[in-house]
């Protein structure tokens, strides 16, 4: 088992005849992931590695009912290039680019939502179980197989904490790049309930930031549902501050929404463990693992 | 990108959100350059256009009863340094007749992740203490971008804010203006405070406007493309964006710079040297797949921040090769490294062997890591020399 | 038990200070229905008949939290105040008014979905629950509480299945009119699984009319889930055809989707009793009158 | 609401679909009235507007390879009975130099409740036939109105079509503007058959077009609203209007109307009246609450119908009182029934017992039923006098 995408997941990659779609369809084959359309309007016939280009998404699903699109297209593209994924039907939509257009990810997580598809990024590594498949760009070899469950806003310290558990032999069971940007297509609760009901997940470990409330949202989830050991790090305690020069961000976070104190409070109440870097997170788990048999 | 005052009237006017008569002085002109200068209905109002709040106190907004008074200050402001500042622009305006001052704004929401319109009766200055003390008073609404502003949104907020139904259609059409503005110029915020209820005939008027952009939009919206070139702002931002780079100030002072290729990691070192108690001045991340020129320019730049002592550098390539990252790194320090300054260098990924082999017998000014704690460690242990 | 309103619903009347919305509030009142607010724009803080009025549905909605909204307004403001009570996050709308465009009940109906909430109209009659609760304008003198659940296309049909009924002492749970629109909030696939649910009723009739596909698609709903009997009748196998000036029409019914036969051959196959005109209803209801108790 | 082809055209000209040069005639104008007839490139197609299909066969379409040829044509269509419609108007366009015809239209689908686009790469007349053998021939796709028509939506038209993506940007451009004239226009319905390519830069063109707009929304279509009262259509469907009634005509002929305060239950009367073999020439819906002298003047509608013998009224009133139908039926008979003309009344209700009472002891001419049944059945004993 593993959450979200398996040996068996069938992945359309839109773009696949750009630089970063070909060399990433190779990667990912090479990996061993089912690559099995590519998706480049007006380049429909085509082959890619061996893989088959269609002009349309929704042709790619007529022929090959896929589980999965990831888009390998510049920013300003993802807007039509999700829309159609999640038009065409593709149950789980995976955007990699960074500096996409805030409003154009408002709009497609809005429908995503409205048509049931999870959509995973913008700005995001992806999503790899390790040894089974991988949707993204992450640098595979780092990942290994194991029950560490990860979902994370940055990519960076995602890799940083699988690097150093993979080093002490600990391995993972899917780590899922939720994104960095605004408004992600998916949170880390969207994640949560699969990663808790996956038996192959043992402990889960959320990486998060300052800024919005996903934290938060967590936070009360994993109160009230999850029995696993969680392990969490908030970065940017001493971020520079937005320097909004209007009164509505202020306004927004009189409360305290969105700081690293309230989150790390909000974690700590669900009793989750609490790590002060990425470090932290793998001596954390270092200590969990003969219990959990990591 | 966040706009100045006069740009963001400029917008309402487009918008036709209703403002006050205005009209805008650059650096360089004088009240008699306006056309029309002598329509305008005194008083005036005369306003530095300067990128901060607490201008008012600084000086920066002046009252002319007359022509002479105009000039005076107009000439007294432009190209003056107000809080930190130049003052490029003044923003004169004819002065409004106030009867109350309400607050709104559009912001693209974080937590409910969608426009959210802010609303309260009790607007101006105080909006912020208000928003500690009495959050009740400020209302909060979503918007459906599938539904978008309807006028039920309108009634509901006059009724929860106890003011008139009376209000309502000239309310709408400034909310619904304000929000096609938001949707069509990319705003990640637009806010009007006050919107001034003014006059026997009690008129909405916008009498001060802040408009934030998305600058990932900004390609899209070329006119604050353009605009952004000519804006005041840090040199280093502007130079490393010339690079592809984000270059963000962080403290106001402070001996270290930090380098990445991401926000994450970023942070992640800005908190682990913020907790030793040493200030970060500048944080550059070079996002993805960096090469070795590129690199180097980077490094440069940061050397050059005023203060800084210290570069720490810490990559962990995914698509980004080490011994590019140390052929940079290498270039910046034979050439541009000053004197009492030194890099810290960890890095981690494809090709590191290579990499790590290309820095090896550099002098003192070059120092090596093997992992994010290594790399503040090895600045900890020389915090004399900062 | 009975379907979708009872006599706990709370009900919310939009355009209550309007001569229709005043006279049927007193109606509904009359009859048992709990109205529990009226909407009326720029009217927020009078009463009709005792009952508060508010400017907007959300208000309402924070002081009653009800259960379903009726819209008493007339058909070119129905968008605008099912949009309204759907935003505002009421489950049940109701719309009567006749003549309301086509396009604006597409949106409305897109929206609903969207949003979960059961959007019954426009051109409805509302719907009843003898004895319990009405929403809506129906005479409902002629209605008598009983076991057979009815959804109507047509009002008058409806009225006259439902005078016979009574008249033979045959009572009913609820009565639905999904209304006669080509673009109806809700058809009788959306119905069918709560008259099936409901163990008050024991015997469903469906009244439907040439056009569209409604009819077909309960067919092969009650093949699937539906043990109890259905009776169907279909009206307007005479009705005059659209005389359409394009090919679109033919084109679309080229497969025959829409026409009596078809209609009544899919429901004669899902094991539908299929009545030849609404007195033949009531005449096999008699027949299952013993088996049923009804 | 059904446009003529030049409305339809008009309205594609508005919406800047390509369209050939063209000009519309009306009856008491000739060619030369045309501004700028001259230059027209000949050959012409003249095109006699009427509501109906088969127009080409019955002479309705002819050519004109001269200015000469293009005057005979005009006098001789203008004003001329053709397929039971009079020609008010001719529509004369330049021939197009046709490749190949597509089909392309908008409706509002019944089934999935969002518009559809229906395309096919072989279009023109025989387009029903292909829908029949080859239905596989004829795409369909479903608009949702939250995501509108996308780039992704033509390729895949053309992609599924066998067409190359060389149409991509035209075709694109041309689906996107009917949608929104479909979405502007309130239309039910927007066909363009054939949708050609033409000449060697194989530029898409509509040569032909169809326009449905929503009845109901009329209200805000106020220009096909007052074009509806010029058009030529039935004149009991006009005078019915004017009282808020809806007249149907069902069979060409047949002694029998039909009234109700549904259309449910007129379908349902009807249904009952064919299957006794007895034809109906119309029907007339009142709608909810109509008033006696309304229902007096529908009755005199129904009663003025040619060949039209007996007018069966079934109401189950709601709202509907039935002491006003019968007020109303009764003024009706005693001023509007012609010879050998007579009523069936069947109503149930508010105040039935009063109603009935009113018109007991009427003559022969109005006869009483207890159900739609029975009033059928009256119908059916009275067979001979029909």
């Amino acid at each position: 088992m593993s959450v979200l995408i398996n040996q068996e997941t069938k992945v359309i990659v839109q773009g696949i005849t750009g630089r970063e779609g070909q060399f990433h369809t190779e990667q990912m084959l090479a990996y061993g992931t089912k690559v099995v359309a590519g998706v480049t309007p007006g380049k429909g016939g085509q082959e890619v590695h061996g893989v088959p280009v269609f002009h349309t998404v929704r042709e790619a699903m007529e022929h090959t009912r896929a589980d999965a699109s990831v888009l390998f297209v510049p920013a300003r593209f993802v807007k039509n290039s999700a829309t159609e994924a999640i038009e065409a039907g593709v149950p789980l939509v995976v955007t990699i680019a960074e500096h996409v257009p805030v409003q154009d990810m408002m709009y497609c997580r809005r429908l995503a939502r409205d048509r049931g598809v999870q959509l995973v990024g913008p700005n995001s590594f992806g999503i790899i179980s390790p040894g089974k498949c991988k949707i993204g760009f992450m640098a595979h070899r780092i990942f290994s197989p194991g029950h560490v469950g990860i979902m994370s806003r940055s990519a960076t310290n995602c890799y940083e904490t699988v690097f150093m558990l993979t080093q002490k032999g600990i391995g993972q069971s899917t780590c899922v790049g939720v994104g960095g940007d605004m408004i992600p297509g998916s949170t880390f609760i969207d994640i949560l309930p699969e990663l808790n009901a996956d038996e192959n997940t043992k402990v889960i470990v959320l990486i998060g930031e300052i800024g919005g409330n996903e934290e938060e949202l967590a936070a009360e989830y994993i109160k009230r549902h999850v029995k696993k050991p969680v392990v969490a790090v908030i970065t940017g305690k001493n971020a520079p501050k937005g320097r909004s020069m209007g009164h509505a961000g202020a306004i927004v976070s009189a409360d305290g929404t969105g700081s690293a104190q309230k989150k790390e409070s909000a974690l700590r109440e669900a009793g989750v463990h609490i790590a002060e870097s990425t470090r932290h997170i793998a001596e954390i788990l270092l200590n969990l693992r003969e219990e959990y048999e990591l | 990108m966040k706009l100045l005052e006069y740009q963001a009237i400029s917008l309402f006017n487009q918008y036709q959100i209703p403002t006050m008569k205005s009209a805008v002085l650059s650096h360089g002109e004088c009240f008699d350059d306006i056309a029309g200068a002598e329509d305008f209905r005194f008083p005036l109002v005369v306003k530095a256009q300067i990128a901060s709040g607490g201008r008012g106190k600084a000086g920066g907004i002046r009252f002319a009863q007359t022509m002479k008074d105009a000039r005076k200050h107009c000439r007294d402001l432009l190209g003056r340094e107000l809080l930190g500042y130049t003052v490029y622009q003044v923003l004169l305006t004819e002065k409004a007749d106030v009867r109350s001052e309400w607050y709104l704004s559009i912001i693209l929401d974080r937590v409910d992740k969608c426009p959210m319109i802010i609303f309260s009766p009790e607007g101006g200055m105080d909006i912020e203490e208000l928003a500690r003390t009495q959050p009740q008073k400020i209302l909060r609404l979503p918007i459906d971008p599938f539904i978008g502003v309807q006028p039920y949104t309108v009634s509901y907020l006059l009724a929860k804010s106890g003011l008139s139904p009376f209000y309502q259609d000239e309310l709408y059409k400034v909310i619904c203006r304000l929000y096609q503005l938001f949707l069509q110029q990319d705003a990640l915020l637009t806010e009007i405070n006050p919107l001034a209820v003014c006059g026997d005939d009690e008129r909405i008027i916008a009498l001060d406007g802040k408009v934030e952009i998305d600058d990932s939009a900004l390609y899209r919206q070329k006119v604050w493309l353009q605009a952004r070139e000519v804006m005041p702002e840090e040199d280093f931002v502007k130079e490393a964006r010339a690079f592809n780079f984000l270059y963000i100030p962080v403290e106001k002072t402070g001996p270290v710079a930090v380098i990445s290729n991401g926000s994450g990691m970023l942070m992640s070192c800005i908190d682990l040297i913020a907790k030793e108690g040493i200030q970060v001045s500048a944080a550059l991340d070079l996002g993805g797949g960096a090469t070795a020129d590129r690199i180097s320019q980077g490094l440069r730049i940061m050397l050059s921040t005023p203060g800084v002592k210290v570069v720490l550098i810490n990559i962990f390539g995914g698509i980004t090769r080490c011994d590019e990252v140390a052929q940079g790194v290498r270039d910046a320090v034979e050439n541009y490294l000053g004197k009492g300054q030194f890099v810290i260098v960890r890095m981690e990924g494809t090709n590191k062997e290579k990499g790590v082999a290309m820095l090896e017998g550099m002098d003192n000014s070059l120092l090596m890591a093997e992992d994010i704690r290594q790399s503040v460690d090895l600045l900890v242990e020389r915090r004399d020399l900062l």
